[in-house]
């Protein structure tokens, strides 16, 4: 078995567990968001396909993988093929540098936090290039959308990762976690004495992680009730199940992130047990509450949502990366 | 939020494209069609364009017998269908002068505010969908099932109802009903509660509608804009104290009136709208008379020459009836005015210069019900 | 600001003794009879009142609200219309509805105008009449812009032109319908 | 010449055939389409107490492209009728239609004659797989009509049919 160490066979590996990660994970979101909703909506939700409605996600795949192909006559025929490609592959690139456990990382590069934001801009792209190439004016309002709201959300985002780095003094992700072995406390998320307002800066990577997936309540891209179905109006089949795996795979990806920086990753609580379990126990947490989140709140205006960012959140994430810096400087 | 000040007069840009909005749309809540002439995301020009369910209600009137055509009053608007059979079998009682029995007088008031309730749930449920809140919708059809259910118990119907006749009703109230709807009414004084924390206070919410959309109470008068519209305006003008009709003059309710004439304030005035209806259905449950529910009409009913008209506070307005009668067993003519009608027509001044998703969301604060435009 | 009764009957009494119409009025003349008082009687009266009445009855009466759903009736000369309009947005009413009515039998197309104040129990109706064959007044949008839609309804219907609108296109039915279906003689 | 020769009896795909018609069945998103007074009681069949989420067809798409189901709830007129014909061909195969409530039926209580604006049913603008009649027709009907659907599709009988007693 010693070609198995190979690092090329590895990599390769590693990939194909990353693309069945992200895509049971889709199917299943799907499934979870749908059940989930129905609990918040006091109605039982899918039941009836399999045991339970388990087998729900596996009828819709194999649905819209059997539905009828169309590049709908006017579009920009590459680009409206690319969009979903480019979508998805971004944030499957980013899962090979987020540790799930000690040992399990696909690849541990020293710059891991650098490559997942690189990475994760490209989605802005592609939802940019889907409204473009669709030739259809909801989905081009929703493309211009998504790229200022993107924008917006990017700079407190980034603000917020600084002034972590500041805490941790690396972007190696694996790193970032060992540094929060012990107690819960140790978490980046409590280290009120290294910076105060280090629970104020989880809550603000929450808010604008939810605006980058395009989440509700900062849904703008795919605001039903405004834009049809925004950027992805023109897409069927499976061209938009990509598009809906994305949006799942990028919330995987962001609450992964938020686990990894703020919440210890695989650390236990307790300094006891640490492991794989402890990240998905701790991923899974977060997701739900984005699920929450959105089965609670209506979507926001457009303006306030610019506004929340231009006017609230980049001031008070500047002021943390201040404060932090002084707070490193003087103790 | 933007102030309406704040935006720049776009209106003589060239660079404007048309946005075709519906008619099947997901905010035009059945098939409206409007033409929003569009610079980016501000809606320079938007225009109505109703008529995609006409239905030929008018010229219906004139093919059948008085009789015949209640059913199709409860299918102008299908949501306040009691509101409309209330302004039918109005006019043709005034017309004929029948005399209507007291208890049925009542239980038309108690079935018409469970018919406001329910009308009023499903707008609040819509208009949530519009500014992207999905589950106020589940809650708001759960406790709009329980109405249903009274109301089914009594009408045989639960949507387009044909429950009152000339002269009274078609089936008497039983004991259940009236338990059931004293349950009712105390469920849902909680549930109006928790609808006020959970929703309406909601800080997102307030952001979204506070300001938007605003209608002035001359833009209302000059375009005859009525119901939640008008009094989301500033002005009490509700039909049912205004021009008492059945026995409303009896029992003590009040008007809600907010003035300051945006979308909040239409909201807020249905919103305190349903409790008064629960405070008007208590009381008439308190006096509800004894008697029969139908009183004497003719065999052959002939309205004497004439035109005659009915006016009535539906969910959405000011609902008239206005039949002209030339003493045959049909009508010659029925014209029905429809508030919805009425609201939709100020939209295109009400909406300019707004962006998209103020402008729906004013849209939905009209609340609007499309066959009630199209007729 | 808000009217009495017998201060609108008075108002509308003295509007259709005189013949004044709108100096920039754009209308041709398609009336027949000319002194204004003189238009065709209206058809809604009294309780006794036939289809064909024997004598005409008086153009401004004060009904029973009770009897009819409002108080006062106005039948005017069609030039007028825009004049009525203007009294009653003076005095603080609301448009309810226009609508036609059409009375084959007498050649004659009635157009009805309701109003009511929101502030008070007040109804009014106002109504004319128009020669069938050519169903031609002036439009009161300027006035109350709510009747634009109203007109354009009627005109659907009715195929009643206002001079002036400034849309006269089908409102509720396709864009390009010919017919005016609630004519007594419409067959589709 | 040669006539072609008909695969579909040579080549065939029954099981994978059947498991398509399976998911298919399972996972039916209708069109957010609602025309007239049905349209409330579409949405009162996705309400708490019908729930046709649980048959996995409560993804209501807005847009034609990702809808497999159109569920005609209400009266077409003259006017809309362009309008509905381009909605049903802007969906993609595989698709189907139920015609809700009498007026999608057959025009409904709105035909008379002399009427002038209503289209007598919408199977004269394109085939409509299960009809549901009613007036509106209740949340249950519809859920039948969606289980019928589905037998269509698979059949197979989800849920045995409850005969009312007698």
């Amino acid at each position: 078995m010693s070609f198995l160490t190979a690092e090329p066979v590895r990599l390769l590996l590693a990939l194909v567990c990353i693309m069945a990660f992200v895509g049971l994970n889709a199917a299943y979101l799907v499934l979870a968001e749908r059940k989930g909703a129905g609990r918040f909506q006091r109605r039982p939700g899918p039941n009836e396909a399999g045991y339970g409605g388990w087998l729900q996600p596996v009828a819709d795949v194999a649905k819209l993988l059997s539905k009828q192909l169309i590049v709908p006559p006017g579009t920009d025929t590459i680009l409206f093929r690319l969009a979903p490609l480019m979508v998805i592959s971004p944030a499957m690139m980013c899962l090979a540098v987020i540790p799930f456990s000690q040992t399990l990382v696909a690849r541990n590069i020293n710059v891991g936090l650098l490559m997942v934001f690189s990475f994760g801009s490209i989605n802005v792209m592609a939802i940019m290039l889907s409204g473009w190439a669709s030739r259809n004016k909801y989905a081009i309002i929703s493309a211009a959308r998504v790229v200022s709201q993107n924008v917006a959300y990017e700079i407190p985002m980034l603000l917020v990762v600084i002034t972590l780095l500041m805490v941790t003094g690396t972007m190696n992700l694996s790193e970032i976690v060992r540094q929060q072995a012990g107690w819960f406390w140790h978490w980046n998320l409590f280290k009120v004495w290294v910076n105060p307002l280090m629970p104020v800066t989880f809550v603000i990577f929450f808010i604008c992680m939810l605006a980058e997936t395009n989440r509700a309540p900062f849904d703008m891209a795919e605001a039903e009730s405004e834009l049809v179905a925004g950027a992805f109006t023109e897409y069927a089949g499976m061209g938009f199940g990509v598009f809906f795996m994305a949006e799942y795979a990028n919330i995987v990806l962001g609450c992964s992130l938020g686990t990894v920086l703020f919440l210890g990753g695989w650390q236990s609580p307790f300094g006891l047990w640490s492991g794989v379990v402890w990240f998905l126990l701790k991923l899974y947490a977060l997701i739900f509450t984005v699920i929450w989140v959105r089965w609670t709140f209506p979507r926001t205006q457009f303006y306030n949502l610019l506004n929340l960012s231009w006017k609230i959140l980049i001031p008070i994430s500047l002021f943390t990366l201040l404060l932090s810096s002084a707070m490193i400087k003087l103790f | 939020m933007i102030a309406p000040t704040d935006i720049p007069d776009r209106t003589n840009l060239q660079e404007t494209f048309v946005l075709n909005l519906g008619p099947q749309h997901p905010a035009a809540h059945g098939v409206l069609r409007i033409k929003m002439t569009m610079d980016g995301e501000y809606v320079t020009r938007a225009e109505p364009i109703p008529g995609y369910i006409h239905r030929m209600h008018e010229k219906m009137g004139e093919n059948r017998t008085w009789a015949q055509f209640l059913p199709n009053t409860g299918r102008v608007d299908y949501l306040s269908a009691l509101h409309y059979n209330h302004a039918f079998v109005g006019v043709v009682e005034r017309a004929a002068r029948i005399e209507v029995p007291p208890r049925a007088e009542f239980i038309r008031v108690i079935t018409s505010e469970l018919n406001r309730i329910s009308s009023h749930l499903v707008w609040w449920s819509a208009y949530l969908v519009d500014l992207g809140g999905f589950t106020p919708l589940l809650y708001a059809f759960d406790d709009r099932e329980k109405i249903l259910d009274l109301l089914e118990a009594v009408t045989g119907s639960r949507l387009t109802y044909c429950y009152f006749r000339f002269g009274g009703l078609c089936n008497d109230i039983d004991d259940v009903f009236i338990t059931g709807t004293r349950a009712f009414v105390t469920q849902m004084r909680p549930r109006l509660k928790m609808y006020r924390d959970l929703v309406t206070d909601n800080i997102i919410l307030r952001k979204r509608l506070e300001g938007i959309g605003p209608i002035s109470a001359e833009l209302c008068r000059k375009y005859g804009a009525t119901g939640p519209v008008l009094r989301g305006a500033g002005i009490a003008y509700d039909v049912r104290k205004v021009e008492p009709y059945s026995v409303y003059s009896q029992f003590d309710f009040q008007i809600p009136v907010f003035p300051e004439g945006d979308a909040m304030a239409r909201y807020r005035v249905r919103m305190a709208e349903m409790e008064q209806s629960l405070r008007i259905i208590e009381q008439a449950l308190d006096k509800l008379p004894a008697g029969p529910v139908m009183g004497k009409v003719p065999r052959v009913l002939k309205l004497p020459a004439g035109d005659y008209c009915y006016a009535v506070e539906a969910a959405r307005g000011r609902h008239m009836v206005r039949v002209v009668s030339d003493n045959k067993e049909i009508p010659y003519r029925v014209k029905l005015r429809t508030p919805s009608f009425s609201n939709l027509s100020l939209y295109q001044e009400a909406s300019k210069g707004m962006i998209l998703p103020d402008a729906l969301a004013l849209l939905g604060s009209l609340d609007l019900v499309i066959p009630d435009i199209d007729r | 600001m808000i009217p009495t009764l017998e201060q609108l009957a008075e108002r509308f009494s003295r509007l259709v003794a005189t013949t004044a119409v709108l100096p920039q009025s754009p209308l041709p003349v398609t009336i027949g009879s000319t002194p204004a008082v003189a238009v065709a009687p209206p058809v809604a009266a009294g309780a006794d009142h036939t289809i064909a009445p024997t004598a005409p009855p008086p153009p401004v009466q004060t009904v029973d609200y009770s009897l009819k759903g409002y108080h006062l009736d106005a039948s005017i000369s069609p030039r007028q219309v825009v004049l009525a309009a203007e009294i009653l947005d003076q005095n603080g009413f609301a448009l309810d509805t226009i609508t036609g009515v059409d009375w084959i039998a007498q050649n004659e197309m009635e157009v009805v105008y309701d109003f009511f104040h929101p502030l008070s129990i007040l109804r009014v109706v106002v109504r004319t009449r128009l020669r069938r064959d050519q169903p031609e007044l002036p439009t009161i949008s300027p006035v109350f812009p709510g009747a634009n839609w109203h007109e354009r309804e009627t005109h659907d219907f009715f195929g009643i032109r206002f001079s002036g609108h400034p849309d006269l296109t089908p409102l509720l039915l396709p864009e390009d319908a010919d017919y005016h279906p609630l004519r007594k003689d419409f067959t589709a | 010449m040669e006539t072609p020769v008909d695969t579909s009896q040579i080549v065939q795909f029954a099981t994978l055939n059947d498991l398509l018609a399976l998911s298919r069945a399972n996972s039916l998103w209708p069109l957010t389409f609602g025309l007239a007074c049905c349209a409330i009681e579409m949405m009162a069949a996705g309400g708490p107490r019908f729930d046709i989420s649980r048959f996995g067809a409560e993804v209501f798409r807005p847009s034609p492209r990702q809808a497999d189901l159109m569920i005609v709830a209400g009266t077409i007129n003259k006017k809309m009728a362009p309008a509905v014909k381009t909605l049903y061909d802007q969906m993609l195969e595989p698709k189907w239609v139920i015609a809700m409530g009498n007026c999608a039926i057959s025009g409904g209580p709105f035909v008379f004659p002399g009427q002038y604006a209503v289209v007598e049913g919408v199977d004269k603008l394109f085939p409509v797989d299960v009809y549901i009649p009613g007036c509106p027709p209740r949340p249950e009907a519809l859920i039948e009509g969606i289980l019928t659907l589905e037998q269509k599709l698979t059949g197979k009988r989800r849920w045995p049919v409850v005969k009312p007693p007698q």
